[in-house]
């Protein structure tokens, strides 16, 4: 067996090597394809190998460059990023089986750098979800940015071209007007950016000064488009469906989030924080994001747009539970990451999935879809379930440690969000799903179509299965969530 | 009385009537450099002030034509700037040492060292050619390397007609015969040489020097191509056997310096050339100054040749 | 004061010339006026340097017997060298000056700007039309 | 022969500059021209690691101590920038064969050459030397230098750009001069330790306030200081290509360098910042030369003009690091010395390379270009993001260490500013990929294929050290720490 502190920089790697396997083999996409699944399949053992460690308290590190005197670019394991890279760890295979599919499906352009630089991209998730310091997870994030940009405007037309803009603008204007000076800040006031149980400004700063620090993370963390700083997510629908999976449920929404949670748990720290004056704004902004976003999804008939919005409301979720600032809150934050990708992910694939199959994009089309595409509805009303929070869905799990920490905080305006956005995404959901299985097709809709392609079934499948399972079986992501914080 | 010539550079129209005035003013400064005792400087001045600058001035205004017009746009930032910029200078003036005392600190810190013990570490007697070729030899060589760049600089801009005007020769018999001109040209151009040489090498004990002789030997061919036209200096010197000269002077002091180096000394450190360091000296100032010289010269009838040359070409 | 004033009189004649030079230098249009002025300001700053070499009673810096005070050859030096600097500067800049006249048929720096300004803008316009 | 290293940094392109116009031949003068900058980044290097403890070595002319005669000091200061400017030159020259062919005209080469090493010479003379006259002269022959190979330039703009840095050039040259005679006079003496020591009791003599002044502008003029920058977008927008290169990366360098030693080394930080306030004018010259610098950047065509532009404010970014005041701000400046040379000399390069491909360098130019010359896109995309300042490339070390000292001082605005800025260069950089990568090639463009790999390499060697010194920056950093304690002395 490989030893543990070289198995954790093995996951950044790995996609790497993949990313020049799949550059080589651009002339021959068989092989190339091959080496898509072969580096995700790789991966995905990687990752496996480092839970058991993990989940025995385990902390190895790996320091990879001292970039600047006393600024070192290195991974830490820790439960938090654990889960975030279990989740894409175990996302990409899938997501790549889907991708194959669509892309062939829909005879796309560019698919060489496509996978590329999906290839990139999952290394600079796992980069981030290891990194030991604010200064790692900070390279790994830009790198995240830049390298999902062609994958915006992979279709290269105008719309593409304005997205992209609007994409890398919010991102890289948060990230670099933000985020970097809150880490810089950091760096100055604590001598250290290193994630610590605890946080590690403690009492070193106070007062109005580290509630500025805190928006100025949170805001910086654009990924988590917290309003309002959430229009790169809609505008990003233009991409091909997988890279939207991708975005939404693999890497870019929950590397924000998972930042945000890190940030809070690890650098300003749970007991700092709520001693900050004002600092409740941050909740307050997240609930009023999930109540808008959720109605702005109730009123887009495009199914992507809509989802995206979907998207920005619950990410808040997470935002709100970590902002709540309560232990169990925050195991709720970190079980909402899991159960979001795997709903969401399902959600788009089998968007995706009518895409490709009916060519259809908006939500008034899908009348009677349900009858001709069983395995697409079927996994799109469970992945709905999730988002809602209702069992059997693993997303009622999260919702649920929510709620508790949201009373337990006696923050009852979160208390009421949860219950107001509760029912707004049942609206927003249950329309499409009861259309789509009682509803009659449209006179003139012609319905010559039958489901998508097997790899997009196939892989729509495999994630709503997930859902499911990950309700009866949510054993290991607690135990990581439960561990989050704490000291080894 | 320079203020006054400078006032009227200034208020001139006729660029050719600024340029006289220009050479006028560089005369009148060079007199008031002697005032000060500073002779070599004096020499200088007259010699590239009045001399080559206003020459080239000429040259130059032969092909760009010779009026000037009025300035369109008011004088009023200018005219802050340059009152600003004085108003710095006076106020920096206000703490100067007195004019000519003999306490202030320019006379009392390094130059001393000059004065008194020059004549004997150098061993010759003009301080000024000393501190010029030996003390601060290496100013001097970067001199001659500004010299070399502003040739290489004229060359890539303006060039030299390297062959013989393709114009057939009877064309010439436009042009006035000036023999009362060619005759005395040809009657003081020897002289001029003569003069050049003596003032190569006479620089140690009176003033003079490598660069002023240079400059006087260069006026001589001047002289000889504005009377003969630039056919016949041609086959006086050829532009193709001054091009590797001019390289040659940079390479015969920055030689000297390596050759110091070889010896065990730091670059232009002369004293290592021979058994008594003074004797070093003097060799070493008499290889860089005709460096110099030879650099100086060529130089400065190239450019001149690459000015005559592309105004007959415009012409 | 007015003992200052005689003092530094010498230096502030310097700093007429070198303003006047300068005045020409920036706001003059001609290329070769401009040249001029320049020519004048950097001999008001030579004249600035040997100024100050200068002891009163002294002589040239040539060792002779019978001679004890001696100007400060250091000065001297230095504008030597600067000197010949601005000579090939001189050199340089004319021969800019015909090929700007050449190439613009005009050696007056407004006319220049615009003629540079026009062909900006006819850049830009053909971009436009893309 | 070690003992002979200062000297023979400076004499070596200075003497094979006569050599090659002696010889008189293009390929000759390329090798030479090749071999002399590789000679001289050994010998900066070789300098570099024999003061890295702290020593300075002392070199005497003519064997005349100073202050008697001209002395040549390195400290790790000017180690430092020697490794620049000799490094990008190590760089540049074996790229510039190709691509001057496309650009300059056959019987030029050798004189290009000649310029091209004299330009050389004077920048490191400038560096290295202990003496404030001997400065000026050097100054000299770079300048000339200089305005030469500007003048060489395809458009006969650069003839009027060359001009007007002719002019400019030489008032900076004649404040200089100005400033150390202003010196001279209070002190008697031209080397910089011997000023900086017979300064020291002079404190609060108008004179030197004066000579203060006129050294700061006339350096100013010559780094393009705003607003003494007029010079600067029209001499790096018509020179070359690979001039404007050259000059990019290392000349303002040279002059941010000698800004930094006539204060630090000759005034010293107490008469600087004390008694001056250097720091205000600095900061509040600094921040309007970034902002509108950067705007400016936006608007233009020509990608040349753009990058010229995005040069002043990376200038000012180097003077915003001065203006701080403190180590880490010194520290900014002076790794954003050797970041900037690096980010800069790429993006030119690719410029050059799409000159020689395509005949010019403006927007239409390049539209298309991702495919067709994929290289070379793709080492101005790593230039680019340099220059904004991501993460992994050099250019975000110089912003940490900027953001870093704004904070200390508690400075905000500034803050704000820097990053505005970077968020204007994402804009300006981004104009470029969008139309290289997303813009199909005009009609009436040819097509055209990737730049030859004498072109490449080069280019792709700064593109690896961009990379490598943003991934690793503890050497570069600890230097440029050491430095700028040292300059600080006492002073916080």
């Amino acid at each position: 067996m490989i030893p543990l502190d070289q198995l954790l920089p093995l996951a950044v790697f790995v996609p790497l090597l993949g990313a020049v396997g799949i550059w080589l083999f651009g002339y021959a996409p068989n092989i190339r394809e091959g080496a898509t699944l072969l580096t995700s399949l790789v991966l995905l053992l990687v990752v496996g190998g480092l839970l058991p460690a993990v989940l025995a308290g385990e902390r190895p590190t790996w320091l990879l460059v001292e970039m600047l005197p006393g600024l070192e670019l290195k991974f830490v394991l820790e439960p938090l990023g654990m889960l975030f890279a279990g989740v894409a760890a175990l996302l990409w295979p899938v997501a790549s089986l889907y991708s194959i599919g669509y892309m062939r499906g829909n005879n796309e352009q560019h698919q060489t750098r496509f996978y590329l630089f999906f290839a990139i991209a999952i290394a600079a998730s796992m980069g981030i979800a290891f990194a030991g310091n604010l200064i790692t997870l900070f390279v790994f994030y830009e790198i995240l940015t830049l390298s999902t940009y062609p994958l915006v405007t992979h279709k290269g037309n105008a719309d593409a071209l304005k997205a992209g803009r609007v994409y890398m603008g919010i991102l890289l204007a948060t990230s670099v007007g933000l985020l970097l000076p809150a880490i810089i800040w950091t760096w100055q006031v604590a001598g250290t950016t290193d994630f610590a149980a605890g946080g590690i400004i403690a009492d070193k700063l106070g007062g109005p000064m580290l509630t500025v620090l805190g928006f100025l993370f949170i805001y910086g963390i654009g990924k988590a488009a917290l309003m309002p700083m959430q229009r790169w997510l809609p505008a990003a629908m233009v991409a091909p469906t997988p890279v939207s999976a991708l975005l939404h449920a693999v890497a870019v929404v929950k590397a924000g989030v998972f930042s945000v949670v890190k940030v809070v748990v690890y650098i300003l720290g749970v007991d700092t924080l709520a001693a900050a004056p004002g600092i409740e704004w941050l909740l307050y902004i997240a609930g009023f994001t999930i109540v808008a976003a959720s109605t702005i999804a109730l009123r887009q008939d495009n199914l992507k747009r809509r989802l995206a919005y979907s998207t920005i409301s619950q990410l808040s979720y997470v935002i709100m539970a970590a902002m709540i600032l309560a232990p169990i809150s925050i195991v709720g934050a970190a079980l909402h990451i899991v159960a979001h990708a795997f709903g969401k992910i399902t959600l788009f694939f089998a968007a995706g999935a009518i895409y490709t199959a009916a060519h259809k994009t908006k939500v008034s089309e899908l009348n009677g879809i349900g009858h001709r595409m069983p395995w697409t509805m079927g996994a799109f009303t469970i992945g709905a379930l999730s988002m809602i929070g209702v069992p059997p869905a693993v997303g009622f799990i999260s919702k649920w440690y929510i709620l508790m920490g949201a009373f337990q905080a006696e923050q009852r305006v979160a208390v009421a969000v949860i219950i107001l956005s509760t029912l707004l995404n049942a609206a927003y959901f249950m329309p499409i799903i009861y259309a789509a299985f009682f509803k009659a097709p449209a006179p003139g809709d012609q319905q010559v179509h039958g489901e998508a392609p097997l790899p997009i079934v196939l892989a729509l499948s495999v994630t709503a299965a997930a859902t499911l399972i990950l309700f009866l079986f949510p054993e290991v992501p607690f135990a990581l969530a439960q561990a989050i914080g704490v000291q080894p | 009385m320079l203020a006054a010539t400078a006032i009227a550079v200034i208020r001139q129209h006729s660029l050719f009537a600024i340029v006289m005035l220009f050479g006028i003013y560089s005369l009148l400064s060079a007199s008031i450099f002697v005032v000060l005792d500073a002779v070599d400087v004096a020499f200088t001045e007259a010699a590239v002030g009045a001399g080559i600058s206003t020459m080239l001035m000429l040259g130059t205004l032969v092909i760009t034509g010779h009026h000037e017009r009025t300035p369109k746009h008011g004088p009023v930032l200018p005219l802050v700037v340059v009152m600003l910029t004085g108003a710095v200078l006076v106020w920096g003036t206000l703490d100067m040492p007195p004019f000519g005392a003999a306490d202030n600190p320019v006379h009392q810190h390094v130059a001393p060292r000059y004065i008194e013990d020059s004549p004997q570490e150098v061993g010759i007697p003009n301080m000024v050619t000393s501190v010029l070729a030996s003390y601060r030899a290496y100013d001097t060589m970067g001199e001659v390397i500004v010299v070399f760049a502003a040739l290489v600089g004229v060359l890539a801009l303006i060039g030299i007609r390297e062959q013989k005007s393709p114009r057939p020769v009877s064309t010439t018999d436009d042009k006035p015969p000036r023999p009362v001109l060619q005759v005395m040209a040809k009657l003081l151009i020897p002289y001029i040489m003569i003069f050049a040489l003596y003032v190569q090498f006479h620089g140690e004990y009176g003033p003079g020097g490598g660069f002023q002789a240079g400059v006087i030997f260069a006026s001589a061919i001047i002289l000889y191509v504005l009377t003969f036209g630039l056919d016949d200096a041609y086959a006086l010197v050829a532009p193709s056997v001054l091009r590797p000269l001019a390289a040659l002077g940079v390479l015969l002091y920055g030689g000297t310096g390596v050759v110091t180096m070889l010896m065990g000394g730091t670059f232009l450190n002369y004293s290592v050339l021979a058994d008594d360091p003074v004797q070093g000296q003097l060799y070493g100032i008499i290889a860089i100054e005709f460096g110099v010289g030879l650099t100086v010269a060529t130089v400065m009838m190239l450019i001149f040749y690459a000015f005559i040359s592309r105004g007959e070409k415009a012409a | 004061m007015m003992l200052d004033f005689f003092d530094l009189y010498n230096y502030w004649v310097v700093i007429f010339l070198m303003m006047a030079g300068f005045y020409t230098l920036i706001a003059y249009d001609n290329l070769i006026k401009k040249i001029i002025g320049l020519n004048i300001f950097q001999s008001a700053v030579f004249m600035l340097y040997i100024s100050v070499g200068k002891v009163s009673g002294g002589s040239e810096p040539i060792a002779a017997d019978n001679i004890e005070l001696y100007s400060n050859p250091l000065p001297h030096v230095l504008i030597l060298t600067a000197i010949v600097v601005g000579v090939a500067t001189t050199a340089l800049g004319l021969a800019l000056t015909i090929r700007i006249k050449e190439a613009y048929g005009t050696i007056n720096e407004n006319d220049i700007v615009q003629m540079n300004r026009d062909a900006e803008a006819e850049k830009a316009q053909e971009w436009g039309r893309e | 022969m070690s003992m002979h290293l200062p000297a023979l940094q400076v004499i070596i392109p200075l003497l094979l500059a006569a050599v090659i116009f002696l010889f008189n031949n293009a390929r000759i003068a390329y090798i030479v021209s090749v071999a002399a900058s590789w000679l001289c980044l050994a010998i900066a290097i070789q300098l570099l690691l024999l003061v890295n403890d702290g020593s300075v070595i002392e070199y005497a002319f003519g064997g005349w101590e100073p202050p008697w005669g001209i002395a040549y000091n390195v400290d790790q200061l000017n180690a430092f920038v020697l490794v620049i400017v000799s490094g990008i030159a190590a760089i540049m020259f074996p790229f510039s064969w190709r691509s001057i062919q496309a650009e300059i005209p056959a019987s030029l080469h050798v004189l290009f050459y000649t310029a091209l090493l004299l330009c050389l010479a004077g920048l490191l003379g400038m560096t290295i030397t202990g003496d404030a006259f001997n400065f000026f002269v050097l100054l000299e022959i770079s300048s000339l230098a200089t305005y030469t190979l500007i003048s060489l330039g395809k458009d006969r703009r650069s003839l009027s750009a060359a001009f007007q840095y002719l002019i400019m050039g030489t008032i900076g040259g004649t404040f200089i001069l100005l400033g150390v005679g202003l010196l001279y006079t209070l002190t008697g003496t031209l080397n910089m330790a011997d000023l900086a020591e017979r300064i020291g009791p002079l404190q609060a003599s108008r004179t030197l306030q004066a000579a203060f002044a006129f050294l700061v502008v006339g350096i100013g003029l010559k780094l393009a200081m705003f607003p003494l920058h007029l010079w600067l977008p029209g001499a790096y927008a018509t020179a070359p290509s690979v001039v404007s290169a050259f000059l990019a990366a290392t000349a303002t360098k040279v002059a941010v360098y000698a800004l930094l030693r006539f204060m630090f080394g000759v005034f010293g930080a107490d008469f600087a910042y004390g008694e001056m306030h250097v720091e205000l004018m600095l900061v509040s010259l600094a921040l309007v030369s970034v902002l509108f610098a950067s705007l400016i950047a936006l608007l233009q065509r020509g990608v040349k003009r753009m990058l010229a532009y995005s040069s002043l404010a990376q200038i000012g970014y180097m003077l915003l690091g001065i203006g701080l005041a403190n180590v880490s701000g010194l520290t900014a400046t002076l790794l954003h010395l050797f970041n900037h040379a690096l980010m800069k000399g790429v993006l030119f390069l690719a410029l050059a390379m799409v000159f020689y491909r395509t005949g010019g360098s403006s927007m239409r130019h390049m539209s298309g270009l991702g495919r067709q010359m994929p290289w070379t896109m793709a080492a101005f995309v790593v230039g680019g993001l340099s220059l904004i300042g991501v993460p992994l490339t050099v250019g975000f070390i110089s912003k940490w260490y900027l953001i870093l000292a704004s904070i200390e001082r508690g400075w905000w605005p500034v803050t704000a500013v820097i990053l505005v800025a970077s968020l204007i260069a994402v804009m300006y950089i981004w104009r470029v990929v969008e139309v290289a990568y997303f813009k199909e090639r005009p009609a009436d463009l040819p097509t055209v294929s990737e730049a030859p790999l004498s072109l490449l390499l080069p280019t792709w060697t700064l593109v690896a050290a961009n990379i490598y010194f943003g991934i690793n920056a503890s050497v570069t950093t600890g230097i440029a720490q050491n430095v700028a304690q040292t300059l600080l002395g006492g002073v916080q």
